[in-house]
């Protein structure tokens, strides 16, 4: 069960990783991209740690939708709007929630990943951020069918994603920026898989440290 | 990173400031946003066209807000997107009741914003289409990729597509006259230097000292293939071979060439190469009814340039020949 | 050296040939001289302009030819002054039987050479006048020395004084109002990079990756200082004070801005510079009564920029107001 | 005394020592002017030397008359009406002779002095090259005045510039493109002294071979 306080403090942390990942995400869009993934991305994600004192008493969807609606007029680039699709499209699933449990968290997930897919059109192995958040889905999946605990599910939901992330480097872009390298994007790790990996990471670190 | 700037997080609004204030008869900023739009928004209903993207282009596309071109610019981070809000405000300042016509280069990110944009636009009743441009002949076209992208053949798309709208066409028919050019015009670049994003601080790739980058983008991304630097002659070859290869223009047919410069190369190359490249089309017996050599679609400071043909007829000429007046193309 | 040419020795040449197949309507050049000239002769007996000098500063000069500008470019090597009979076969080109006025920069080498043009001129009968443009502050105006250098207020010189000529003026009349341009512009200019004369094969100066040089001309050569690079703001007010401490303009007065590239400037900072000249004139209460930004008066690919300010009067400001046709400035 | 076929080899071997010191003469320039020095003289002095063949008969000043309208035509900037103007007024003092006396020739080179600077107005010392051109027109004054031969008279002509050129580098440039740089000229050797130097140098050798 992820309360809304819990909500905050995992969207809290998402914002602080990515701060300090700014650097590190850009030197990877610098090498198949344009070299803004960090920075776009920052720019969001700082618009919505300032939006956050704001939705203290909000429901999860709310603030869920305040957080899309922060990313998608703040982070620009491609992954804003994909990222923005994908928060709106999980805040949906918990309008008026001030919780989320675990049959939630799938469905907002599978949304969130539907919204992506509807906007960029993307399939698995296009060496994008799916590469990421399919496996995690899978993995979250099969441990909350399992009845794993929340803290476990994202565990492997994280593991899941991290594997995502390796595998981007051994494949070609068909999509996105890096495609236009054609084979010579293989080798090169994909931005946005890193930064789905990282999100789903410092959810992951906030639930364990909550114990 | 060597660049005549105050802060990096503030490239865009200062250079938006700067276009204002040293072309107020031109155009005005709409107040809290990264858009410019026409000084005087014109008094007849005519389709107005909003272009933009990400910033790090200039002109494009600030620069050709005016009379004849575009009626709004939207300036994202450099070599970002701009976000949907940002396009809707412009769409909503320019809309006259004629609809607009949003002209996107084609990368996802500026495809995914626009296309929110209009969403936002639809939902509010206004008439929107878009044109989604993709010039570039260096990136296979297949549908199982993102295609080509956009590059400086949009000058093109701009100017004629802005001359039919200020002449009063509908916005089918502008539309139809935008996907017209687009569907004419191949591009391709090559670059000496890489670029650098002000807030990245350092460049997006690294030439050694004989090497240049072949088939590259306008975003300080690497091209295609990298190879030995060679001579003007060769290299101008290489491209009208690959622009040629893709679209069919027989002897005796009429082009538009625009030899365009990446920001960091010197007018005396850009002619260098529009020698080159004229003798290539006189050659083929192909006629060249205008030339436009100059800095129209950049990536900050690279030095290097694009060959864009665009292949007339009588319409398009017709329309490349009107009245253009704004900031960046006269004419 | 990172160029796009074919061979060193031949930059100029095909640059021309370049220059003439892109604007044909434009320009024409004088077989076997490296001058360009209206491709239409005006019908009517206007007093010609003729500038030139070394090449390397395209637009300048072949790039004004045209209607409301100059009437003949002639284009020297690289960053070398052109000679006397290259100048002497444009004089003899454009002579409409109003007399020509030689538009000439204050360096040695254009001085002498333009001068032993005028002379054979004269022996053949046409009436020459010559205009020597030395609007550069970064250099000490001495009588002892070769006093002050023209550079990018030149272009100024070309426009206003051109529309005089396009007007019927006399001989006398548009050499009056070359000087009264000349005795209102100040200019001074800064770069961050050197640029590479393509037969040297090297760059004229080196600087370290956070130096720039100061009060340099338009030759390659270095400044009159060296500094650490600092904000666009601390350059632009240095510059500014140079030059305003040069020229007497009072709060009230109008003045015409010339943010002008070197060559390897992306725009995006050449407008970043004009907000902040903007700004301190609008502290001073100095009027902005026209903004032109671009590269017109360029060093190859040297990255960098200059400002000009010319002091207006109603003369002035009609002049300048009037229409230009030239491949490289309309207005 | 030269002969005009001593005259014509003379130049010949300026042409050779301008074309085998061009990107010296350039290196200098690229220091304190704009880096063209070399490559305008190789570009008078090898069009020069495409005219020496048709000269084989003619007197003197036709000689020089040509090598001056030459160099005013394909030279270019500062030094090309410099020198040219140079020849010229040399070429007037020997016109319709066959051969240079001493007396002849220190004329010839007073004129060419007094050429160069009633068309550029440098006074001594302002760091160009009549700062080797001077001192080099005083040495042979004296030798002749004092019935030295004329490769006694060169060799102290030559080795005066030299001096001269060497004295450029201790003045501030008050003349020519240098000038712009004010006290940062200082330390340099002027192009156009060195290369005035060299041809006085091709001259004396051309005598000295002789024998
Ligand atoms: N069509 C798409 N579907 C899903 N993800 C995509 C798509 N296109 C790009 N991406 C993701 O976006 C990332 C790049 O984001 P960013 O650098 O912020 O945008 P841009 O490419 O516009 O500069 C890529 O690494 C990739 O993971
Ligand atoms: N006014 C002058 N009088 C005499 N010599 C001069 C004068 N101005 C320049 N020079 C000489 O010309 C040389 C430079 O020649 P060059 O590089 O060919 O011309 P530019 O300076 O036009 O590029 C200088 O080194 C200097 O010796
Ligand atoms: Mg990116
Ligand atoms: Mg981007
Ligand atoms: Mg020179
Ligand atoms: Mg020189």
């Amino acid at each position: 069960m992820i309360t809304q306080a819990m909500l905050i403090e995992i969207l809290e942390n998402i914002c602080k990783t990515i701060e300090e990942n700014m650097s590190y995400l850009t030197e990877l869009d610098i090498a198949i991209g344009d070299g803004d993934h960090g920075i776009n991305m920052n720019k969001g994600f700082t618009a919505v740690l300032n939006k956050l004192p704001s939705l203290q008493d909000k429901d999860c969807g709310v603030i869920l939708k305040t957080t899309a609606m922060t990313l998608i007029s703040t982070v620009g680039g491609a992954s804003g709007p994909l990222y923005g699709t994908a928060f709106l499209k999980a805040s949906s699933v918990v309008n008026g929630k001030m919780e989320i449990n675990n049959t939630d968290l799938l469905e907002m997930f599978n949304s969130a990943i539907q919204g992506i897919v509807s906007r960029g059109h993307a399939n698995k192995g296009d060496k994008t951020m799916l590469d990421a958040l399919y496996p995690a889905y899978d993995a979250l999946k099969e441990a909350i069918d399992n009845n794993n605990t929340l803290k476990e599910a994202l565990q492997a939901a994280t593991e899941a994603a991290l594997g995502g992330v390796e595998y981007t480097k051994t494949i070609k872009a068909i999509r996105g920026r890096a495609s236009y390298l054609g084979e010579r994007s293989i080798g090169h790790q994909d931005p946005g898989a890193t930064s789905s990996y990282l999100m789903l990471n410092a959810a992951y670190n906030t639930i364990n440290k909550r114990g | 990173m060597k660049k005549i700037i105050n802060d990096p997080n503030q490239v865009v609004n200062e250079m938006l400031e700067g276009v204002v204030k040293a072309h107020p008869e031109y155009v005005k900023r709409l107040e809290g946003f990264n858009v410019l739009v026409r000084a005087n928004k014109p008094s007849f209903p005519k389709v107005a066209l909003v272009s933009g993207g990400g910033s790090g282009h200039e002109p494009s596309h600030g620069g050709f807000v005016g009379e004849g071109m575009l009626d709004g610019a939207v300036a994202g981070e450099v070599f970002t997107s701009p976000t949907p809000d940002q396009v809707f405000e412009a769409v909503k300042a320019v809309d006259n009741g004629g609809g607009v016509l949003l002209v996107v280069k084609n990368y996802t990110g500026d495809i995914l914003n626009f296309e929110m944009a209009s969403e936002l636009a639809a939902e509010e009743g206004i008439k929107v289409e878009s044109v989604v441009v993709n010039d570039d002949v260096a990136v296979e076209n297949s549908t199982w990729t993102t295609g080509r992208r956009g590059v400086a053949g949009t000058v093109l798309v701009h100017k004629i597509a802005g001359a039919a709208a200020e002449k009063g066409k509908s916005l089918e028919e502008v539309k139809a006259i935008a996907e017209k050019v687009n569907a004419n015009v191949r591009s391709m670049g090559m670059s000496l230097t890489p670029c650098t994003v002000p807030a990245a601080g350092k460049p997006g790739f690294q030439l050694a000292d004989d090497e240049m980058e072949v088939g590259l983008g306008i975003h300080g991304e690497p091209g295609t293939h990298r190879a030995k630097i060679t001579s003007a002659k060769e290299i101008v070859s290489h491209l009208m071979e690959k622009i040629l290869k893709d679209i069919d223009i027989n002897s005796g047919e009429e082009v538009a060439v625009l030899v365009n410069g990446l920001g960091g190369t010197p007018l005396m190359e850009l002619y260098i190469v529009n020698n080159e490249v004229a003798e290539i089309l006189n050659e083929k017996g192909i006629k060249i009814y205008k030339t436009i050599v100059g800095n129209y679609m950049t990536s900050l400071e690279m030095a290097g340039f694009s060959i864009s043909i665009l292949k007339l007829d009588e319409e398009l000429k017709e329309l490349l020949d009107s009245k253009a007046d704004t900031p960046g193309f006269k004419l």
